[in-house]
C-alpha cells in the first residue's frame, strides 16, 4: 500500500475516533445528546478499510453502529453532529438521530436499525447496479448478531445466485448486546457461512485497516469482474458498551485492555512512523487539525436550531 | 372496449409500464416461470416477452423479495415485486413496513422509494387460512405507504400504471377471484389517480363503502334491494391510504346512511376507520346505525360450506342495507 | 401497598407464575444478561434466580424466538417471549399470525398454544421509528390471538398472570413510557381477567376510552376538565382482543358522548373498531360526534421537539373533549 | 437391516403410494376435491424411512407436502381423508384442508404450509423435549426451496447453540414450485449449510428408504446422546407436478422417466424379492389390504357428511 493512501486511512480512522471520544465525552453531559447514542469506538478500521476501497459512487448500506462508516465514506462531519443532536440542519433534518442516518450525497444511502435489515436493502441497490450495468458496488456493514437474523441469510443466497455486486462486511466485535459470539450461535466463524451460498468467505483481522483494505480491494474486484459477492469477516472488538448508557458489566476487564493494546489507530500510526512516512510532528498536526473539525462540529450542532414542531410532518411522502 | 380479467388486466398494466420505462422490473417467486403457467396469471408471458434480466424468478425469500425492492428502488429502479399470497406479507413486513414507508422519513425527504409490492389476496380457493388472509389493515395503518385494493379489472390497469409511477412505495393487492371474470377494460393508455374513491353506481337511500372484490357483492345486493324500492350508493375505496375521505362524506351527506362492506375479518379491519370517519366528520348527516358486513372473526377455514360461510354475501349485505333503511 | 413501575409488576409476574408452574419458561434477546442490566427492566435478575434453563438469551432471531413459542406452546409448556421494540413485531409475525393464532384452529380444536408473546412499545426514548411504532392493531385484527395493553402497574401484573394461564396466545403490550414511575399494586397473589375493561374514573359528561400509557394523559386531561366542570369517564380497555363492549356500550349510554385516545396513528389505529362500535350498537345514544386524539398519520421522528409533537397529549384532548361537550 | 422391519417400511411406503394415486385419479373427477392438492409421490421413501426410525412419542413437523409424513408416522388413512375431502370426520372438522394436517394422536403436531413455517416450530417442539427432560426427539419435515427461507437459518443456528434434539430433513426433490435448485441457490447441496452452524449435515440417497431410515437413527441418537441435531438432506425427486392442478411444463420428460426408473417403492421391492423375504404371492395380498385401505377411507370420507356452516366458528379459542 502507498503511503499516501494508508495516510488517508489513518486520518480516516482518526477522525472517527475524535468524533466518537467526543460523543463519549457529550453522553456524560446529561440531556446534551437525545436517544441512544452507539459507537464503533475500536473498531475504526472496518469502516476505513473498507470504505478506502471505495469510489465515490458505491454504495454503503450501514447499521446502528454507523458513525464510522459514514465519515470514512466521506460524510460531512458538521451535518453527521447536528442530526446526533436532533438539530434542524442535521443531514436528515432531526428525523433520523444517531440510529439510522443516511447521507445520500455520499452513497451511503440507507442505514437502518433494524438489526439484519439492512442486508436485503443492499442486495436490492447491488441488483440495481447491476440491472444499469454500472462499474460500481454495494458495501453492507452488520455485526455478528445480525448474522442470525433470517434476512442475513436470504440476502446471501440470492445475492450468490446472481452474482450481484455486493460485498457483505460482517463486523464481528465478539458481541451481540450483551451477549458474547458463543452465546449466540455455535460457529466460530461468521464467514464459514459463505461456503453455504457457494461464495466465497474470507476471515480478516478487522484491527487491521490494511488488511481490510486488500479484502475489500479484491472483493471489489471480483464483483466488477461479475463474480458475484464476498462475505468478509472482519474479528474486531467494541470497546464500549453497546451504547453509552451500557456499563459492560459483561465485558471482562482484562478482555478490553488486551484489545485496546490492539488499537487499530496505533498500530496504522506505529506502521507510518516506522516506515518514516509520517513525523510525530505530523500527527500532532493532524490530530489537532481533526479535533478542530470535531469542535466545529459539535459547534454546529449545539448553534443549530431545533426543527419547528410542525414540521414532523414533512417527507412522509414525495 | 376489451373484455379481460382482473389478471389480465394486470399483465397489460406490467407490460405496457415496462415498455415505458425501463427502469421497471419485476420480481417475485414463480413469478417468471408460473407455477400452474395459465393465462390468468397477471405474469404469465413476462418472462418470455421481457427477457431474465426483467422479469426475475427468485428464492422463497419474502424478506429479501421485499429488500430487493427498496435497494433497487432508493437506486432509482421502479420495481414490482409480488407477495404471492397475503399471509406471506408477515414475512416482507419488515422490509415494507419498517424500511420502504420509513426510510424516506428517515433520511429527511432526501430519499424516495418507487417500489410496487403486488399482494395477492382473497378467500373462496379452499386454500385454507395459511393462504387466505385479508391483511390490507396492516398496510393501511402504516403512514409512508400507499395501499391500493381495485375492485375492478379496469381500475386495476390503471391504478396499477399510477402505483408504478408513483414515487412513494405502494402496496397493490389484488383479490385473486377477480382473476376470473372478464369485465370491459378500457383500450390503450390510462391512468387512474391513486387516492380518488370512485361512486360505481349511484343511489339516493344508503351508502355502501366497500373495495375490491367486495364490490360485486355490492352490486348484487343493489340490483335485489332495487327492486324494492331501496337505492344503494355504492363507493369503491380503490385506494385505502391516501383514503378518500371528501368522497365519503360527501356521498353520507346524501343519504345519511352507511354500511361498509369488506371482506377481511370484522374487528380491527379497516372499515372501523370509515366507520370512524362517518361518526366524526359527518355525524350531524348519519340518520341510522352503522354497520359493517364482513368476514366474522375467525382465520378462512378449508372445507367449502364453511368458506362460504366465511366469505360475506349480498344477503347478509342486503339484511344490512335494510336495517338502516328501514 | 407497594409502590413499584410497570417494569417490576410484571417482573413479579414472571417470577410468581414461574414458581407457580414450572412449565413457565422465558426466552428473548437479552433477556438474561439485559443490555442495560438496570431494575427497571421487567426481565431483571430473573436469569440469577431461575437459572439458564428456565431464562433463555436467544440469537437476534424474532422468528425463532416466537417459533420457539409456538412449539414449545403444542407440547405444554408455557412460554413468555419478548419482543424487544414492537416495530421487531413484523419479523416474528408469521410465526405469531399465521401459526400461534391458527394453528389451533387448523387442528380442529386439537391442539392448543398456551403462548405470552410481550412486546415493548412506546415513543418518547429518542429512538426514532425503527423502534417506536405502535403496532397493536395488526395483533388485535387477528383472530386466535388475545391482546392485552396495560396502562397501569397494578393491571400489568394481574393480566400478565392471567395471560401466562391462558390457554391461548397472548400479545401482551408493555409501554416503555410506564416502566419509569412507580404507582400502587395489591401485594400477592391477585390475577386480572382478560377481556374486560376498567372505568378507572368515572364521569357523566363524556367517555374517554383509552389504553396502555395513554390512561396518564387522560387523567391530567380529565383534572383540567374537571376544574372546569366537564366530568370524563375514563374506560381503560386493558385488553383489545377480546374487546369488553358492553362496558363500552354502558359507558355511552351514560355520557353519549366519546373520545377515543390511543398513542398509534390515527389512520387504521384500534380507535377506529371503537368508533364502529359506538356508531353501530350505541348510535342512539350518541349526542355528539365522536374524536379521536391519536399520533398523527407519520414515523415516529427522532428529533425532541418532533417527538414531542408526535405523541398525543391532554391539551390535545381537553380540546377534543370540549369540542364534543359544548 | 432385519427383514421384519424392511417388510413394514416397504409397508408404509406402498400405503402412501396408493394414497396418493388414489387421490390424483380423484383430482381428475371435477370438484370431487376442493382445494390444492399436493402429493409426494416418488418421495416416499423420504417419509417411510425417517418415521420408521421414530418412536410414537418422537414428534414430526410437516409441511404441505404432508401426506406422506402423516401416513408413515401413523395416522388414521380414514379421518386424514376425510379431512382432504372437507368433511365433518376429517381429522381436523373440515378445517385444515390437504395443506395443514395435523394429527396430534401421533404426535404429527403441527403442519403449516407456509414454506419454512414449521422449522421455528421444530425447534420449539424439541426445546420442551429437552426442558422436560424427555427421550424423545422432533423430526421437522421441509423441501430445498424453504431452506432459502430466513427461518431455516433462525432456527438451524437456535437448535445447535442449545444442543436441541431436532433433526431437520431437507426433502431435496429438485424443484422448488417451478424452479430447479439452480435457479434458486448456487450451493449444490443444502446440507453443506450445516457447517455454517457447527452441525453435522449428511447427504443421503432419498429414494432409499433403507439409507433414510439408517441417517435417522444415528441423528436420533445424537439428539439423545445429547449432541444436538443433524441437518439430513435426502436427494429425491417429484414425480407429480407441484401440486395436481400443475402441467409440470417445466420438467424434461426424460427426467421424470430417469427418476421413475429409481422408484423408491420398487427398489426395497426387488431386495426384499431378492433376500427371499417376501414372495410375490405376499406382495399381491399386501398390494390388495393396502388397496382396501385406501378404498376403505375414500368411501369413509365420500360417505361422511358435511360440517354445518355455523362449525366455522368453533375451535379459535380454547
Ligand atoms: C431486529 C432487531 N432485533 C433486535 C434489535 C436490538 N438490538 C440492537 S443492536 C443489537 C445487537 C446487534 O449485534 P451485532 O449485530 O453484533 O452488532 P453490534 O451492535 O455488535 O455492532 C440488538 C439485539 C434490533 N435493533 N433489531
Ligand atoms: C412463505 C411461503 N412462500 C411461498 C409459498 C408458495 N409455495 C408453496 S410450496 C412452494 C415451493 C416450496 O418448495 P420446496 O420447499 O422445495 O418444497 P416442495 O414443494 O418441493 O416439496 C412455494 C413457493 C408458501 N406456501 N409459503
Ligand atoms: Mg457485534
Ligand atoms: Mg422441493
Amino acid at each position: 500500500m502507498e503511503n499516501k493512501k494508508k495516510i488517508e486511512l489513518y486520518r480516516s480512522m482518526l477522525l472517527i475516533r475524535h468524533f466518537e471520544e467526543k460523543l463519549t465525552e457529550l453522553c456524560r453531559i446529561e440531556r446534551k445528546l437525545p436517544g441512544m447514542v452507539i459507537l464503533c469506538t475500536g473498531q475504526e478500521a472496518v469502516a476505513a478499510g473498507t470504505c478506502a476501497a471505495l469510489e465515490k459512487d458505491d454504495v454503503i448500506i450501514s447499521n446502528h453502529r454507523s458513525h464510522g462508516h459514514l465519515l470514512a465514506k466521506g460524510a460531512e462531519p458538521n451535518t453527521v453532529m447536528a442530526e446526533i443532536f436532533g438539530k434542524k440542519t442535521g443531514c436528515n433534518k432531526g428525523k433520523s438521530g444517531t440510529l439510522h442516518i443516511a447521507v445520500p450525497e455520499v452513497n451511503a444511502l440507507c442505514t437502518t436499525t433494524v438489526v439484519g435489515g439492512g442486508i436485503p436493502i443492499a442486495v436490492g441497490t447491488a441488483f440495481a447496479q447491476q440491472y444499469k450495468k454500472r462499474r460500481q458496488v454495494t458495501v453492507c456493514f452488520f455485526g455478528n448478531g445480525a448474522a442470525d437474523e433470517g434476512s442475513f441469510h436470504e440476502s446471501l443466497n440470492m445475492a450468490a445466485l446472481w452474482n450481484l455486486p455486493v460485498i457483505f462486511v460482517c463486523e464481528n466485535n465478539v458481541y451481540s448486546g450483551a451477549q458474547r459470539m458463543e452465546e449466540h450461535t455455535k460457529v466460530k466463524d461468521i464467514a464459514a457461512r459463505a461456503a453455504g451460498y457457494a461464495m466465497p468467505g474470507v476471515v480478516v483481522d478487522g484491527n487491521d485497516a490494511e488488511a481490510v483494505f486488500k479484502a475489500t480491494t479484491e472483493a471489489r474486484l471480483r464483483c466488477l469482474a461479475g463474480e458475484g459477492p464476498t462475505l468478509i469477516e472482519c474479528k474486531t472488538y467494541r470497546w464500549r458498551g453497546h451504547g453509552e448508557a451500557d456499563h459492560q458489566a459483561y465485558q471482562p476487564k482484562d478482555e478490553i485492555a488486551r484489545w485496546m493494546e490492539r488499537c487499530p489507530v496505533k498500530k496504522i500510526e506505529r506502521e507510518l512512523l516506522a516506515a518514516g512516512a509520517i513525523s510525530n510532528q505530523e500527527i500532532s498536526e493532524l490530530e489537532e487539525s481533526i479535533a478542530k473539525i470535531v469542535e466545529d462540529a459539535v459547534r454546529f450542532a449545539e448553534e443549530s436550531p431545533w426543527p419547528a414542531p410542525l414540521e414532523a410532518l414533512d417527507d412522509v411522502y414525495v | 372496449m376489451q373484455q379481460i380479467t382482473m389478471g389480465q388486466a394486470v399483465r397489460q398494466a406490467l407490460a405496457e409500464e415496462m415498455q415505458r420505462d425501463p427502469n421497471v422490473f419485476l420480481a417475485g417467486e414463480g413469478i417468471g416461470v408460473g407455477i400452474h403457467e395459465s393465462p390468468v396469471m397477471p405474469t404469465f408471458g413476462l418472462l418470455r416477452e421481457f427477457g431474465p434480466d426483467r422479469v426475475k424468478d427468485t428464492p422463497v425469500s419474502e424478506a429479501a423479495i421485499a429488500g430487493l425492492a427498496v435497494g433497487a428502488s432508493v437506486l432509482g429502479l421502479r420495481p414490482v415485486v409480488e407477495v404471492m399470497f397475503n399471509p406471506f406479507f408477515t414475512l416482507a413486513s419488515d422490509q415494507i413496513v419498517n424500511h420502504a414507508a420509513k426510510l424516506r422519513y428517515l433520511s429527511g425527504g432526501k430519499s424516495s422509494f418507487p417500489m410496487v409490492v403486488r399482494v395477492k389476496t382473497g378467500a373462496g380457493f379452499g386454500a385454507g387460512c395459511q393462504h387466505s388472509h385479508n391483511l390490507e389493515a396492516w398496510a393501511a395503518h402504516c403512514p409512508g405507504l400507499k395501499v391500493v385494493m381495485p375492485g375492478t379489472a379496469a381500475d386495476a390497469k390503471g391504478l396499477l400504471k399510477s402505483a408504478i409511477r408513483d414515487d412513494n412505495p405502494v402496496v397493490f393487492i389484488e383479490d385473486m377471484g377477480l382473476y376470473f371474470f372478464p369485465t370491459p377494460v378500457p383500450e390503450g393508455e390510462y391512468t387512474i389517480p391513486i387516492g380518488v374513491a370512485d361512486i360505481k353506481r349511484p343511489g339516493r337511500d344508503v351508502t355502501v363503502v366497500t373495495w375490491s372484490k367486495m364490490l360485486g357483492v355490492a352490486f348484487k345486493a343493489a340490483a335485489i334491494l332495487s327492486k324494492e324500492g331501496i337505492e344503494v350508493e355504492i363507493l369503491d375505496l380503490r385506494t385505502l391510504l391516501p383514503l378518500d375521505k371528501e368522497a365519503i362524506i360527501t356521498s353520507l351527506k346524501k343519504t345519511g346512511r352507511l354500511v361498509i362492506l369488506h371482506e377481511a375479518t370484522r374487528t380491527g379491519g379497516f372499515g372501523g376507520e370509515i366507520a370512524a370517519l362517518a361518526v366524526d366528520e359527518a355525524f350531524s348527516y348519519l340518520k341510522a346505525p352503522v354497520k359493517r358486513v364482513t368476514g366474522p372473526d375467525i382465520p378462512v377455514p378449508f372445507s367449502p360450506p364453511l368458506e362460504q360461510f366465511y366469505i360475506p354475501d349480498e344477503h347478509q349485505l342486503v339484511e344490512a342495507v335494510k336495517s338502516v333503511v328501514l
